[in-house]
């Protein structure tokens, strides 16, 4: 991986919270990033999340799993602001609020991946990925219309950045080409280089292998395992696959019918009574 | 690179525009015509573009033209849309085109201004812009045989010896665009000098066969009588919701617009008694009009749908617009001493046009219109109009020729052309002594 | 002050001064009212069953009517001439299924709506080139429609009825009746229902698309033919017409999009407002006013109910 | 072939984010430049100039407004004809109250009004869209051609209710106005042209043009990447209103010289509409070619039959040309929804790539 040496050289890295060194199978004593409260939030009298709380802690990977119709989705929705909860409070970085709109949740560093990729399809994968560094490009209308100085040198600044993460995930070859005629495993990596180039401090990823090879998954852990433990980033991920949830994840949520019936690490929660029966089907 | 096949496509039509057969031989003249065959308006197109053409190619047949020379009529459709028009104009002016007669305010408004730089003469017979009378400040843009104003002075002469028009109140009902609203100041005008009052009834150019609401405003305003400026579709409507509202006929006069056989054609007996002014005669029962049954329209030149259509309102109307012009190119060429004239010399011919009474018969129009006279100052000509009514079948007429009320709009008019031409600093007038 | 009596006070004054008008401006206003909705029905019935929203709805109410008075000018009975013209239709509505909406299936509905924009210039163009684009009176008397009227005396005043304004109210109830009883009682109206409900699911279980969207289009093809009767019998066939139409977009936000009864209300609701609005306070604005009332009353419905009387709330989905 | 990037290798991300990155593209666009500024101006007839040329740019100006709106922005809109009467009556007022200041800036800023006036109408795009928005820009048509007709003022109470373009000079020639020849107008008009599609170019690569496509591919997902779409949808109807307004003040003072309200009615929306969807949406090349067409096909029917020397009405041949735009919108829309544009960079992509037939996909 040359990116080390990439990264260094380039400004505006996240290494203001990156924790090298420090082992992210135990984060013990690390401080809270995102920590929600009782949260409950309903459509129209359905309930889809009931008194959830957890927190996730700074440089870990943090899995939320549960059967079909769980409510990890609406979970996501509800922290990057899609949802408002009726009930509860979420607080990142120490702040909490209520309601947020979801370009907010942005610019306060929380960033996401569907769990059906949701591309803009009309765009190449670079502008793709250039998306994600909207927020970070401040030139006004009047250097825009002209095209030339500032907005063209931040224009450029922006494009090193976005081709490093193109590097980063292995996608030169399909830099200029349409997105939406793209395979869909490309698609999902496209989609995850679009929210690391936000350099989120939290990264919510909905399902990123789903529908994907073994090879593919393969290649999309390297990348989550890199992401987190070279940029330090902070991971919150939905996944089927419990192999890769053992393998990746620091410390797992379980879900069911909108309700929290475990939380701990891999082992913990593999091991609770309550997650077992859920995912044979007991009757509760 | 990415306009290099518009480019392409584009110089093929430049090209294509070149290879069109040019009709300026030495033995024929050019004549377009502007029609609007199309559109929301198509039903008076129609006819008048059948009589315009027919009346020439009647020349063509019968006496191999004007003074041996042949008229080719090129038809150009404008659909009643300014921009098309426009363009037909910009197409066509290069072919030695004698006039333009644009059939459309828009139209018209948009070539005035163009007129004196090309040297092509606007004939707007009785529609576009009324302060194109006044021969002094448009050299180039005529007005016979009346202007929309003079017709309405007539108008509310022939009410008012039919009652008396003081004290009572005049509706007036109109298309909301430009030709709906050109009566308008001197309607105002006159409501004070005549001591009439007046409620005025705007149709959108959308709304003209959902007048609903305009009529149930009438109801509630009760004039005496209603007087209607519209086009097309407008009529029929108005006609029947005025029947439907128990307004009598015999009180609502339509202008020369709204009185053609189109018009009352989807009304039929329903429209009994309604009243419209016209300048031209209706029917067959012409010579000429028997020339062009004879020479064209039974050989099949015509476009008429049927016989029957030769005759109409409109159709008489659109003959009448090629009749003045025949007449101006005679004129011009006895002035010039050329058989194939110019713009220029159509402009002189329009302007020393002289069409008595004496003359129309000659012609085969005895009694067909009003004189006709222009002058350098006077670019309407006589200006009278009568009124015909529907008898449920057809058109008949019921008053003699009204003379317009000249002392009073002469005066506004020649204001008006004033104002039009006092923010054009390059604009070129003439003077007349 | 003045402004503020002529629009709060004075025109209620006027109305209860003279009651019989304003009871005809209401039925003048109910009259054309049901014209929108005979218009917005059409609509209403395609954009159910395959979720296009047919701009073309306005040309096809005049293409239809156009039929109908050009085949009976040519001298064909005006029962048969309305039988001819109902096969028109059919054709353009299979027609239409095979040539352009098989190919659009799961587009965009901009696509949709675009693609029947295109529709509109085509029928335009073919309507004029067949039947010409003049205006035509409709044959109102050979299709044995009433002519004439009733006066109501009332309040000291007159409410008149015209006979074929009552026969308009009369048919378009039957129609909407006759549509209610065929997607209730009718395995084709079922097999409809279902694929507005779901297209998928309906496929699964065998119900043909293709043919459910050719019916749908016959079905508002007949309903533009009867608009076109009776709009036409009011003031003439003509192309002029098909601006109107669109009035129908506003009732359909009023309404809802898929909803029958709201296209009823709806137009109804545009027809009698418009009307009053018109009437009673569009010489404060210099009147001309119900050429946008119908579409700023929709607009600020918009912002308020987006989903319309009657449609379903919208829940956006991430 | 000759069209071939091979050897031209990009050494810097400057280069590489060029407009136009290929020499070939280069050297045709200033071709394209040297025929639009010299050969047309020095050897077309005015019949070209002013009955193709003027009308052609004046169309593409406005569909790049709608394209930047409906092709960029995902948002469709039915009301261009009145926002381009926004910019034609802002303008006549404009030239009335200061008859001092050159005309063509007063055109410039005529576009600004529009932009208001977009961005008022485009409120209600924050809340609704799609089809709904689609309606709200029909009531923005009718209310504002009501009040072109309503608002006296606006063509200085003229009887006519038209407004009539004054006559105007520059360095003493006449730009305005009857006397304006053809080529005087063209060279104005191609001139703005050109830099206002500069600049629509510049804008819509840099980060405000790509906030719009991400509004109208995903813009669930854009508002997730900072987005807001208040300020993307709102930028969007302004840019895009303010082109059209430009347009339309061009429109009257530079092509017909004077019009009525009919000039910008519905009608007129959806002919540029019309070139917008076959010229291809989100293509800016693809408005030049949209306008090119649509102007320029009916001129070409109506001049074939007579070239042929066939007697066929005028009016028949309109209702062919509206058959044949209404079967190829459909065509498009079925076939390549991204119109004559994308069919160009089919066609270039097969000369990059020939003689190999399938090597572009």
């Amino acid at each position: 991986m040359a990116l080390q040496a990439d990264v260094a050289e380039s400004d505006g890295l996240p290494v203001a919270h990156a924790q090298t060194g420090q082992s992210s199978v135990q984060p013990g004593g690390a401080e809270q990033l995102l920590k929600v409260e009782h949260v409950s939030l309903s459509f129209g009298g359905v309930k889809a999340v009931t008194d959830i709380s957890f927190d996730i802690l700074k440089g870990e990977v943090r899995a939320i799993i549960g059967p079909n119709g769980a409510g990890k989705t609406s979970m996501l929705n509800v922290i990057n602001g899609f949802y408002h909860p009726q009930e509860g409070v979420i607080s990142f970085k120490g702040k909490p609020r209520r309601r947020m709109k979801p370009h907010q949740a942005a610019a306060s560093g929380i960033a996401r991946t569907f769990q059906n990729v949701a591309l803009f399809k009309g765009m190449s994968t670079l502008d793709n990925i250039m998306s994600g560094r909207s927020l970070k490009m401040h030139r006004g209308f009047f250097w825009q219309v002209l095209h030339v100085g500032p907005a063209r040198a931040e224009e450029i600044q922006h494009r090193r950045r976005v081709e490093e993460i193109i590097d980063f995930l292995e996608i030169a070859h399909i830099r200029k080409q349409p997105v939406g005629k793209l395979p869909y495993g490309l698609q999902k990596r496209v989609e995850l280089g679009r929210a690391m180039a936000m350099e989120p401090e939290l990264l919510l990823l909905d399902e990123p292998m789903a529908g994907m090879n073994l090879e593919e998954k393969e290649d999309m852990s390297r990348f989550i395992i890199d992401l987190n433990t070279e940029f330090g980033t902070t991971i919150a991920l939905i996944e089927h696959d419990m192999g890769v949830v053992m393998d990746l994840a620091d410390r797992v949520v379980v879900l069911d019918y909108g309700k929290k019936i475990a939380d701990g690490t891999p082992g913990e929660v593999q091991a609770s009574q309550a997650v077992i029966d859920a995912y044979l089907g007991v009757a509760h | 690179m990415s306009k290099t096949t518009l480019f392409t496509l584009a110089a093929g039509v430049l090209a294509a525009s070149c290879l069109v057969p040019v009709a300026q031989a030495q033995d024929s003249m050019y004549m377009p015509s502007m029609t609007y065959r199309t559109g929301p308006f198509a039903g008076g197109g129609t006819p008048f573009a059948d009589g315009y053409a027919d009346y020439f190619n009647m020349l063509n047949e019968r006496d191999g033209g004007i003074n041996g020379v042949k008229i080719v009529v090129d038809e150009c459709e404008t659909a009643y849309n300014t921009q098309k028009g426009v363009e037909c104009y910009e197409s066509t002016k290069g072919n030695g085109a004698l006039a333009y007669s644009p059939l459309s305010t828009g139209i018209t408004l948009a070539l005035i201004p163009k007129a004196p730089v090309d040297e092509i003469p606007i004939f707007s017979m009785g529609y576009g812009l009324s302060a194109a009378a006044a021969g002094e400040q448009f050299p180039w843009t005529f007005v016979y045989p009346a202007s929309y104003w003079n017709q309405l002075s007539s108008i509310l002469k022939y009410i008012d010896s039919n009652g008396g028009i003081k004290d009572k109140k005049i509706g007036f009902i109109y298309l909301d665009a430009g030709y709906g609203k050109e009566p308008i100041p001197l309607l105002d005008q006159l409501s004070e000098s005549m001591g009439f009052s007046v409620a005025k009834f705007p149709v959108g150019v959308k709304e003209m066969q959902n007048q609903g609401s305009q009529w149930l405003n009438v109801r509630k305003e009760r004039p005496d009588w209603m007087i209607m400026w519209g086009w097309g579709a407008m009529n029929p409507t108005a006609i029947k919701e005025a029947a439907k509202i128990r307004f009598p006929l015999d009180r609502f006069i339509g202008n020369w617009w709204a009185g053609s056989h189109n018009d009352l054609k989807a009304v039929g007996a329903a429209g009994k008694g309604y009243l419209a002014a016209n300048f031209s005669g209706i029917g067959q029962d012409y010579p000429a009009v028997q020339d062009i049954l004879t020479h064209v329209v039974e050989k099949g030149m015509s476009k008429v749908a049927s016989a029957d259509d030769v005759g109409n309102v409109l159709y008489n109307r659109g003959m009448f617009n090629a009749v003045v012009l025949a007449e101006a190119i005679r004129v011009a060429q006895d002035k010039t001493g050329k058989s194939v004239i110019t713009g220029a010399d159509m402009r002189d011919g329009l302007e020393a046009i002289n069409l008595t009474e004496e003359r129309l018969t000659e012609l085969g129009l005895p009694g067909f219109t009003g004189e006709v006279k222009g002058s350098c100052s006077d670019h309407e000509g006589g200006g009278s109009v009568f009124i015909q009514q529907w008898t449920g079948s057809d058109w008949e007429k019921v008053s003699d020729l009204i003379a317009p009320m000249t002392d009073v709009v002469r005066p506004m008019l020649e204001e008006a052309a004033e104002a039009y031409v006092s923010d054009k600093p390059d604009w070129k007038g003439q003077t007349c002594s | 002050m003045e402004l503020i009596h002529s629009i709060l006070v004075a025109p209620f004054i006027e109305m209860v001064a003279y009651p019989d008008f304003f009871l005809q401006v209401v039925w003048e206003g109910f009259v054309a009212g049901v014209l929108y909705s005979l218009i917005a029905l059409g609509f209403v019935l395609i954009y159910k069953a395959s979720g296009v929203f047919n701009f073309a709805q306005g040309i096809m109410v005049v293409f239809a009517a156009l039929a109908l008075v050009s085949l009976h000018a040519m001298g064909v009975p005006a029962w048969l001439a309305v039988l001819l013209s109902l096969g028109i239709m059919g054709l353009l509505a299979v027609g239409i299924e095979r040539l352009v909406l098989r190919k659009l299936v799961n587009q965009h509905d901009a696509i949709l709506l675009m693609a029947t924009i295109g529709l509109t210039l085509v029928l335009k163009g073919v309507g004029q080139l067949v039947f010409g684009g003049e205006p035509k009176p409709m044959i109102t008397e050979q299709l044995g429609l009433p002519t004439g009227s009733t006066d109501w005396e009332v309040f000291d005043g007159i409410v008149i009825f015209q006979h074929i304004d009552i026969a308009a109210a009369v048919i378009a109830v039957l129609m909407v009746m006759a549509l209610g009883v065929f997607f209730s009682k009718t395995r084709i109206g079922r097999a409809l229902r279902a694929v507005a409900d779901d297209h998928q699911a309906a496929l699964s279980v065998g119900i043909s698309l293709h043919q459910i969207w050719a019916i749908v289009w016959f079905a508002s093809g007949i309903v533009a033919l009867v608009t076109g009767i009776m709009w036409g019998a009011r003031s003439e066939v003509s192309f002029a017409l098909e601006i109107i139409a669109l009035k129908a977009l506003a009732v359909l936000i009023l309404g809802g999009f898929t909803s029958i009864p709201g296209a009823i209300v709806g137009g109804l609701m545009i027809g009698v407002g418009e009307k009053l609005f018109e009437v009673y306070w569009g010489a404060l604005f210099g009147s001309g006013v119900e050429a946008w009332f119908a579409y700023v009353l929709a607009l600020i419905f918009l912002l308020f109910r987006p989903q319309g009387l009657f449609g379903e709330r919208i829940i956006e989905r991430v | 072939m000759l069209y071939r990037e091979a050897g031209q290798f990009k050494t810097s991300y400057a280069a590489d984010q060029a407009l136009m990155p290929i020499t070939q593209d280069r050297v045709g666009l200033l071709v394209i430049l040297v025929v639009t500024f010299v050969v047309i101006p020095v050897f077309a007839t005015d019949f070209f100039i002013g009955s193709i040329m003027i009308p052609f740019l004046v169309f593409a100006l406005a569909a790049i407004g709608l394209n930047i709106l409906t092709g960029y922005a995902g948002q469709l809109s039915l009301g261009t004809g009145a926002f381009m009467g926004v910019g034609a009556y802002s303008c006549y007022k404009l030239a009335t109250i200061f008859p001092d200041i050159n005309i063509i800036v007063l055109i410039l800023v005529s576009g600004v009004f529009s932009a208001l006036v977009g961005v008022l109408f485009g409120l209600p795009s924050l809340r609704i869209k799609g089809l709904y928005l689609a309606i709200t820009t029909l009531a923005a048509q009718f209310f504002l051609e009501w009040c072109f007709i309503r608002i006296a003022w606006l063509y200085n109470y003229n009887d006519s209710g038209a407004i009539e373009v004054p006559q105007r000079k520059l360095f003493d020639i006449a730009i305005t106005g009857a006397s304006a020849t053809p080529t005087v107008r063209y060279l104005i008009i191609a001139g703005l042209v050109a830099v206002l599609t500069l600049v629509a170019a510049n804008v819509l690569r840099g980060r405000i043009g790509r906030s719009w496509m991400m509004i109208r591919d995903m813009d669930i997902a854009a508002e997730l990447m900072g987005i807001r779409p208040l300020y993307a949808k709102l930028s969007a109807f302004a840019f895009s209103s303010y082109y059209c307004g430009v347009a339309g003040a061009l429109m009257v003072f530079m092509w017909l010289g004077s019009a009525e309200v009919e000039a910008f009615d519905i009608n007129h929306s959806f002919l540029v509409l019309f070139m917008v969807i076959i010229g291809g949406m989100g293509s800016l090349v693809g408005c030049f070619m949209g306008a090119a067409f649509i102007w320029v096909l009916p001129i070409i029917i109506r001049a074939v039959p007579q070239m042929l020397g066939l007697d066929i009405l005028a009016a028949t041949t309109e209702h062919i040309a509206n058959i044949i735009i209404g079967v190829l919108i459909i065509f498009f829309l079925i076939v390549e929804p991204h119109g004559l544009a994308r069919l160009w960079q089919i066609g270039k992509e097969k000369l990059r790539t020939w003689p190999f037939p399938y090597a572009s996909t």
